[in-house]
């Protein structure tokens, strides 16, 4: 489906939703200035529906993490989820996160999310427009009209999509779409373990050293839901503000992602707000792969009552010992 | 004994120990006068499984060059599953610090029962060998913590704000 | 000899230290009267390092390979693999190859048509 | 008036950093570039401007204080400030040079904070005109002229080298030695490079964003806006917004214990955060609303109203570029300003 | 800041030979907030104790810190005395410089110097310890066995002897279980149902015994000594207080082609039915999925004849509920599914029987009255084929993994008797190892084999193939001989595995106890525990636990009752204060903390909490039981917001600790 007729039939379910009273409220996205910055908001009316709301290429943000808040809302909210934000919906689920009850939820196809820094690393800037013209980007700018490739400007996450089903939904708008091979979704990874320990330790520097600990990547998560995060609660012994140093650096990502192992969706969130482009879907990654090798296949989000891999274990499990019988680093 | 290179490097070493095996095993290679390096220090904790990851990389940033980890052989937990959740737990850790290219010996899971007071000091003596050839830790490390830095004068970029 | 029996256990796939000696295996075997040495021994005497044993005994042509031994070993041991990957070497034994690449200049008959030759050699060499 | 040709880039550079370290944009990767020490064989980027803002060599992310070491049971404080090396930071665009202003009304005015003094008398700020502004560009709303960035030196780029002047003392002395590496030519060719500029500044997108809703004295006009509430809806309380602004200035101090001493260090704070000006008797922003409301009051009111009308911000536009859910300042300017709510 | 003694022990020259104690005392007495530090010969001794005590006392002492033994040794002296001298005990903490300094180091610098830093890590932490309160709780003089077989009779009636009330909970109409079917028992071959009746009508008479049959468990909440245990009693549609059990109406009852279960199948019994002559209780019920009255309304004669009165076809499920201080899993086992080996025919013939069917057999009471006929004609077998280790010792996929360990013992039992009985009976049994460690167990083996010429051949069948003549060709290996052998069988029997009730998963589950891949309960500790489940006040009784004979069921069953009436006897349990808490203002509810919690301490409410901007919010948070948690800490690390910590050993100790040690 095109982003246009997913649109049309989601403007008219969500009026149709709001009127028969199913829901009093509607979650989705918010047009911008510049069609690539695009807001996630509630809308309460179809007239509000009717003057902001969008969904296209651009409406990567995932909204599953604003259900906690809104599902304690009086009444009952309607939101779209595109095929990666049910994954996490219903991991929250999992974790009694949100009240059910309080949610319906549309699973809504997703072709792909763009991500305007790619079509900046492309050369493109002053950008004022958008369009998608079949495979490719028409793209006003200040300077003249551009064109790219549709692929090019995707972000990474929907390069290797990891899949076009939604777990959990009340009501789907077009077809039901497949798990992807996840071959793709781990190549870096795999690209990362070939390489010898200082030139992994050299890439991981290089990357964790641009963080300036803007927590975007936390707060943007939709497993980081703590009500105190370790990081911002001084009881804990490891608070911080910023990193003093590198050592902060690499605690606060190590930290962060083992606390959402066996959680994490691999939704791609962290990576796309990062202001430093540092690649950290690739420690999230890490984890998912080390889970799926080690104790077998799993998805967080997939079941809405699994019970994750660090909180279970198998009395066969491998010992910590398989780390150090790796190939030599 | 304490294990020295040439240079006359003495690592840190924290040893966790659970308190049902591993800390009575600890206490076994005592009573049974087998010696161990003296660098290696032990912490009891109730269980293995009581062991933070968090803790792993505090010892690290404080100094630590190497970090032990002992428990009950599985299956043999006194809470019975707790060792279990930290051979999953440590797995993932150290596969982690792997991927980060901090050197995957500095790290070890072992299980000592209390009647295996040998396999204890076998143990330490071999891990605190293997950190000593390793030489001390540079890339978990935070250099405001260790005193060989502040000796030498080595400083961490950040902080001084001189470069961004 | 441990070479040999590495070879069995790679080619075979079977976890010959599985066996607990219930010879269910050979109590199922159709060709177990032909056999000299019988399924459950040739499980036992690969475990043991004997291959050569069974290299040179006809019992490894007897074998069916019919899987019932598979089928029905209660540890998962799978006979009939066992049996086929000793075959495998003996097969792979009997003979370097008869001709080698460097002998056959000596041999060539400037009428012998070339894709005798290949022929020839694809037969021979192994 | 003093020219430095494309060509002669380098050697310029390489002659300033034989008294100075210097600091120099450079491109990371395609469409980002950051701040980077200069060393033979550098490459500056011809990019826009960098993910972070050239404040953080003035006013550093983290900054020992003071220290304090135990010994046995008394206390001995220890003082690790130092003079800064001299340093430059080159490739500064006017609304960045511009945020300088805004500090130094912070830091400077009495009581001096000595670390940032200290830092900026030995900085040299060189900055550049811009010649491809970007869409989410507007300097220009708060009265900066993009084509006369100011600082110690500015440099006007015309697409194949640049028009060098000095503004201040330092930038004259810094100059000074350098005459055999520019070229003299004629300053029109230096107008006609700025009036392109304001050419395209003109027609930016955002150009004509309104500030007369704002300013000192708006606050109650302002504060109990309904607005807020929609507008801050979807901020998920992240710092982003305010560690790449260039006049975002809040920081927090904080003890950390080495084993041997106690160092005590500043850091930068976010007023987005949930614990920003949490006290002893609790927090006076309680919800994200009012946090995310502190950081716009702060910039368009309450800044102005107590630095003669001056606005908390530079329209660098690096907000809405990072901004995880693309709400910002411009956002927040449309909808407060649409309407006229004056009373 | 507190204010800390120090006190560091010589142990005559155990420590001070290696470890210059003065040294280690007067550093350790410059930390900040160490007030007194001392040395002494032994601090164990009571001169020792009082110089910590007085120390106490006259410093003010808000923590101690020994530099001694192992805490495993003297923990507990150390902080008796403390709490002796007014202190609370877990202000005390240990430097253990003997077992892990003195004793393993010869370079007394260097030993120093180590016990300097053990010291000074033991004062880190005390300077975050906190007054622990070991909480109280009361125990329900009441226990509950679940099931009735010999392990659930043998334990209540231990318990109800104590003079401790005890309930029953047993999901067949009678008690008895397993046993009641058996005919003899092995090693002595005295009758099951002899020794078993009696205790079944022990049961039925015991003032402390109540039985609950045909009844299951529905739902446990509560926690060591306070459980609280709902009970479906199902419908039998006969009022156990007005019937009989005279028998009258399952002798009239028109549906007569039910089979019969006491007996496998082997025979029939009416719709309504008693399950066996001596059923306690003696009370008849009404089969419904049989039942014409119940299916179709039409019928009624059983309740016509009853001259009690005691049919009543409207009886429907009740519940009950009790509260216990200890619950007893008593559930037994059964036979395993052995159709799925086609290769013993088991499915094809009726003359391949399971071990529990022959049991049947022979057994007076049973289908053929104890006389041992073919299942197929009624003849009489004259070669009969014992098949050992049926589905157990397989891999996962093929059978059980375990040794079921009562076969090779009633298998023996069962030739033996077939030859004694019937001498003109060949009788063989194929064995891939005859396992008989116990009391008397290989004597009784051997006389099968000596005296009553039982032919044991060591090896498997392979085969068993039913004949058009009725007879059953079996083919098998006989690994001594190294032949193949095939034997025409009128009778083959199935050592069939043995297994865990169906039942006991979702008991397990209902009592939060744990199990094994093979559904039979974990035991606490397997060596030292092995009765009590790792959950507080759930205690294991016989086969759930793992095979075993009558015996050692009966052994076990009886040691479980010890361990239950150790714990009635108590009027208050108290519990380790070193327990799991959660803070409920950086709970989110996630349940990580109780996936991991091996005992299920801990639960789950929604909470109304008052926020920061005056609104309330629901959330939902844990709650640790302190009575339940064991202290392990699996919790702690499971929780990604740090909002679970341990008392005793809290984030903050451990990393103090670190701290003090990597300095």
């Amino acid at each position: 489906m095109r982003y246009d007729e997913i649109f049309a039939a989601m403007l008219k379910r969500a009026k149709e939703l709001l009127a028969d009273g199913t829901v009093n409220r509607v979650i989705g996205w918010k047009r911008g200035e510049f069609s690539y910055d695009v807001t996630p908001a509630v809308f309460e009316t179809p007239e509000e529906l009717d003057a902001g709301f969008v969904y296209d290429a651009f409406c990567g943000a995932n909204v599953s993490k604003y259900l906690i808040r809104e599902s304690e809302k009086p009444g009952r909210i309607l939101c779209f989820l595109k095929p990666c934000d049910s994954f996490s919906f219903n991991q929250l689920l999992t974790e009694h996160r949100i009240r059910r009850e309080n949610v319906y939820a549309v699973g809504i196809p997703c072709e792909g999310m763009a991500d305007v820094k790619r079509i900046r690393a492309a050369g493109i800037d002053g950008i004022t427009g958008i369009r998608e013209e079949g495979e490719r980007f028409i793209v006003s700018t200040l300077y003249g009209e551009e064109s790219m490739d549709r692929r090019e400007a995707l972000a990474e996450r929907c390069l290797c999509c990891k899949s076009k089903r939604h777990p959990v939904f009340d009501e789907l708008i077009g077809d039901e779409g497949e798990d992807a091979p996840d071959d793709a979704r781990f190549a870096e990874v795999a690209r990362l373990e070939t390489m010898t320990a200082e030139e992994r330790f050299d890439f991981w520097r290089g990357e964790l050293s641009r963080c300036i600990r803007c927590n975007a990547c936390r707060n943007v998560c939709p497993a980081c839901t703590c009500e105190n995060c370790v990081f911002d609660n001084p009881a804990s012994g490891i608070s911080q503000k910023a990193a003093a140093d590198s050592f902060e650096e690499s605690m606060y990502h190590i930290i962060r992602a083992f606390h959402v192992a066996g959680r994490c969706t691999d939704c791609g969130e962290c990576s796309r707000v990062c202001p430093e482009n540092i690649p950290l879907h690739l420690l999230n990654r890490k984890f998912i792969k080390d889970i799926d090798e080690l104790y077998g296949a799993y998805r967080a989000g997939d079941k809405a009552d699994a019970r994750n891999p660090l909180v279970n274990f198998t009395e066969g499990d491998a010992e910590a010992r398989i780390v150090h019988e790796r190939g030599k680093a | 004994m304490q294990v020295k290179e040439a240079t006359g490097f003495v690592p840190t070493i924290v040893a966790f120990c659970c308190n049902w095996c591993s800390y009575a095993g600890a206490d076994l290679s005592g009573t049974n006068r087998l010696s161990y390096p003296a660098n290696v220090k032990i912490i009891r904790v109730p269980c293995s499984c009581r062991v933070n990851p968090i803790f792993f990389l505090r010892a690290f940033q404080r100094g630590a060059d190497g970090v032990i980890l002992c428990g009950c052989h599985p299956g043999d937990c006194h809470y019975t599953t707790g060792n279990y959740y930290t051979r999953r737990r440590m797995t993932l850790l150290f596969s982690m610090l792997d991927y980060l290219g901090i050197e995957r010996n500095r790290t070890r899971v072992e299980w000592v029962s209390a009647a295996e007071g040998q396999k204890f000091a076998e143990t330490m003596r071999s891990f605190a060998e293997e950190i000593a050839a390793l030489g001390p830790n540079r890339r978990l490390a935070d250099l405001r913590c260790r005193k060989d830095a502040e000796e030498a004068g080595i400083t961490d970029e950040r902080g001084s704000g001189d470069a961004v | 000899m441990n070479d040999l029996k590495d070879r069995v256990l790679r080619m075979s796939g079977s976890a010959v230290v599985k066996c607990m000696r219930c010879g269910k295996c050979s109590a199922t075997c159709p060709s177990y009267d032909e056999m000299e040495y019988h399924p459950h021994e040739f499980v036992y005497i690969v475990e043991r390092g004997d291959v050569e044993k069974l290299l040179s005994s006809e019992s490894l042509y007897k074998c069916l390979t019919c899987f019932a031994c598979v089928e029905r070993c209660p540890r998962g041991v799978e006979p009939a693999k066992v049996v086929e990957a000793v075959r495998l070497v003996a097969e792979r034994q009997q003979g370097g190859n008869r001709l080698k690449p460097d002998e056959i200049p000596a041999l060539c008959d400037p009428d012998l048509p070339g894709q005798a030759i290949a022929t020839a050699f694809r037969k021979y060499a192994k | 008036m003093k020219y430095l040709p494309l060509a002669g880039l380098n050697a310029f550079l390489e002659r300033a950093a034989q008294s100075r370290k210097v600091y120099v944009p450079v491109d990371e990767e395609p469409g980002k570039s950051s701040y980077r020490l200069w060393t033979p064989g550098t490459v500056v980027s011809r990019g826009l401007n960098t993910t972070r803002s050239a404040k953080d060599f003035f006013f550093p992310q983290t900054e020992n204080l003071a220290g304090f070491r135990i010994e046995d049971k008394k206390i001995r404080v220890l003082d690790p400030r130092r003079e800064t090396e001299d340093f430059a930071v080159f490739g500064v665009r006017a609304c960045d040079a511009a945020s300088f202003g805004i500090l130094d009304k912070v830091f400077l005015s009495e009581p001096e904070d000595t670390y940032y003094k200290n830092r900026r008398e030995h900085g040299l700020i060189l900055t550049m005109t811009c010649r491809r502004p970007a869409e989410t560009c507007f300097c220009s709303v708060f009265g900066i002229d993009a084509a006369n960035p100011g600082g110690d030196v500015s440099f006007t780029d015309d697409g194949s080298g640049w028009y060098v002047e000095a503004h201040t003392e330092k930038g004259s002395a810094f100059l000074s030695g350098m005459e055999e590496l520019l070229e003299d030519r004629d300053p029109s060719g230096a107008e006609e490079a700025r009036n392109k500029t304001r050419e395209i500044m003109a027609r930016l997108p955002l150009a004509g964003l309104k500030t007369d809703a704002f300013g000192g004295g708006k606050t109650k006009a302002l504060f109990d806006r309904p607005e807020w509430a929609e507008l801050s809806e979807a901020c998920v309380g992240c710092g982003t917004c305010t560690f790449v602004c260039p006049t975002c200035q809040c920081y927090d101090i904080r003890d950390f214990d080495t084993g041997r001493e106690i160092r005590r260090f500043r850091c930068w704070d976010s007023c987005m955060y949930s614990d920003f000006t949490k006290m002893a008797g609790g927090n006076p922003r309680l919800t994200q609303k009012e946090r995310f409301r502190q950081r716009f009051m702060h910039k368009l009111v309450y800044f102005p109203e107590n630095n003669d009308g001056e606005f908390g911000c530079v329209g660098c536009g690096r907000c809405l570029r990072s901004c995880p859910i693309h709400m910002n300042i411009v956002k927040v300017m449309k909808r407060l300003g649409e309407d006229d709510h004056e009373q | 800041m507190q204010k800390i003694g120090v006190f560091v022990c010589h142990c005559g020259t155990n420590i001070a030979a290696t470890v210059d104690v003065k040294a280690v005392a007067e550093a350790l007495g410059r930390e900040p907030s160490v007030v007194v530090s001392q040395d002494y010969t032994y601090m164990c001794s009571e001169s020792g104790q009082n110089l910590i005590k007085d120390s106490i006392r006259d410093y003010g002492l808000t923590g101690v810190v020994i530099c001694s033994c192992s805490p495993r040794m003297h923990e507990n002296t150390f902080r008796k005395a403390a709490a002796q001298a007014g202190l609370n005990p877990y202000m005390v903490e240990i430097a253990n410089i003997r077992e892990q300094c003195s004793w393993i180091h010869k370079d007394k610098a260097e030993a120093t110097e180590k016990a300097i830093i053990l010291g000074r890590a033991a004062i880190a932490k005390v300077q975050l310890n906190t007054p622990l309160i070991a909480g109280e709780s009361s125990v329900t003089k009441r226990a509950l066995v679940i099931g009735g077989g010999i392990a659930g009779i043998q334990t209540a009636l231990d318990i109800a002897e104590a003079g401790f009330p005890v309930d029953i909970v047993e999901q067949k109409p009678t008690i008895g279980g397993k046993m009641a079917q058996l005919d003899k028992t092995f090693p002595t071959l005295d009758c099951s149902a002899c020794i078993l009746t009696p205790k079944m009508v022990e049961c039925a008479q015991n003032e402390n015994i109540r039985i609950l049959s045909y009844s299951e468990v529905e739902s446990v909440s509560g926690f060591v000594g306070n459980f609280t245990v709902k009970i479906r009693r199902k419908a039998r549609y006969v009022d156990e207080t007005k019937c009989t059990g005279c028998g009258l109406c399952t002798e009239k009852c028109p549906v007569k082609k039910v089979p019969n279960e006491f007996n496998l199948g082997m025979d029939n019994r009416r719709a309504i039915y008693i399950p066996f002559a001596q059923a306690v209780p003696k009370i008849a019920v009404i089969d419904a999925d049989y039942c014409n009255m119940l299916k179709n309304g039409k019928c009624g004669v059983c309740s016509k004849v009853c001259t009690a009165g005691a049919v009543d076809y409207k009886q429907t499920d009740t519940f009950v509920e009790e509260k216990y201080g200890a619950i007893v899993a008593a559930t037994g086992y059964e036979i395993s599914d052995v159709s799925r080996y086609d290769e013993y025919a088991y499915s094809q013939s009726k003359d391949v029987i399971t071990s529990l069917e022959f049991e049947r057999l022979t057994n007076a009471a049973g289908p053929t009255g104890g006389t041992l006929l073919r299942p197929s004609d009624g003849k009489h077998p004259h070669t009969i084929v014992f098949i050992q280790c049926v589905g157990s010792r397989c891999t996962p996929e093929k059978g059980k993994p375990y040794c079921s360990k009562i076969c090779c013992m009633y298998t023996a039992k069962h030739a033996m008797l077939t030859r004694e009985k019937y001498p003109d009976t060949d009788v063989y049994v194929f064995y891939i190892d005859v396992r008989t460690p116990g009391k008397n167990f290989d004597e009784f083996y051997r006389r099968a084999v000596e005296e009553f010429g039982v032919h044991y051949i060591k090896g498997a069948v392979g085969k068993v193939a039913p004949r058009a003549d009725g007879t059953l060709e079996v083919q098998a290996s006989d690994l001594i001989m190294n032949e193949q052998l095939h034997i025409s069988a009128d009778l083959v029997v199935l050592a069939a595995a043995i297994e865990p009730s169906k039942s006991a998963r979702s008991l397990a589950t209902l009592l939060t106890a744990s199990m094994d891949t093979n559904d039979f309960f974990t035991e606490a500790h397997p060596k030292l525990r092995p009765v009590e489940s790792p959950t507080a006040g759930v205690f294991l009784s016989g086969m759930c636990q793992g095979p075993k004979d009558i015996p050692e069921t009966v052994s076990q069953a009886s040691a479980c009752a010890a361990k239950v009436i150790g714990l009635l006897s108590k009027n208050k349990l108290t519990g380790n204060p070193c327990v799991a808490h959660s803070d409920e203002l950086m709970c989110n509810g996630c349940s990580n903390c109780a996936n991991v919690c091996p005992y299920g301490a801990i639960t789950y409410s929604d909470k109304e909490f008052r926020m920061p901007d005056r609104t309330t919010k629901t959330r939902r948070v844990a709650w640790v039981n302190p009575a339940v948690c064991q202290g392990c800490g699996a919790c702690t690390v499971a929780c990604p917001s740090g909002a679970m910590d341990l008392s005793g050993f809290s984030n903050s100790q451990i990393m103090a600790e670190v701290d003090a040690i990597c300095k």
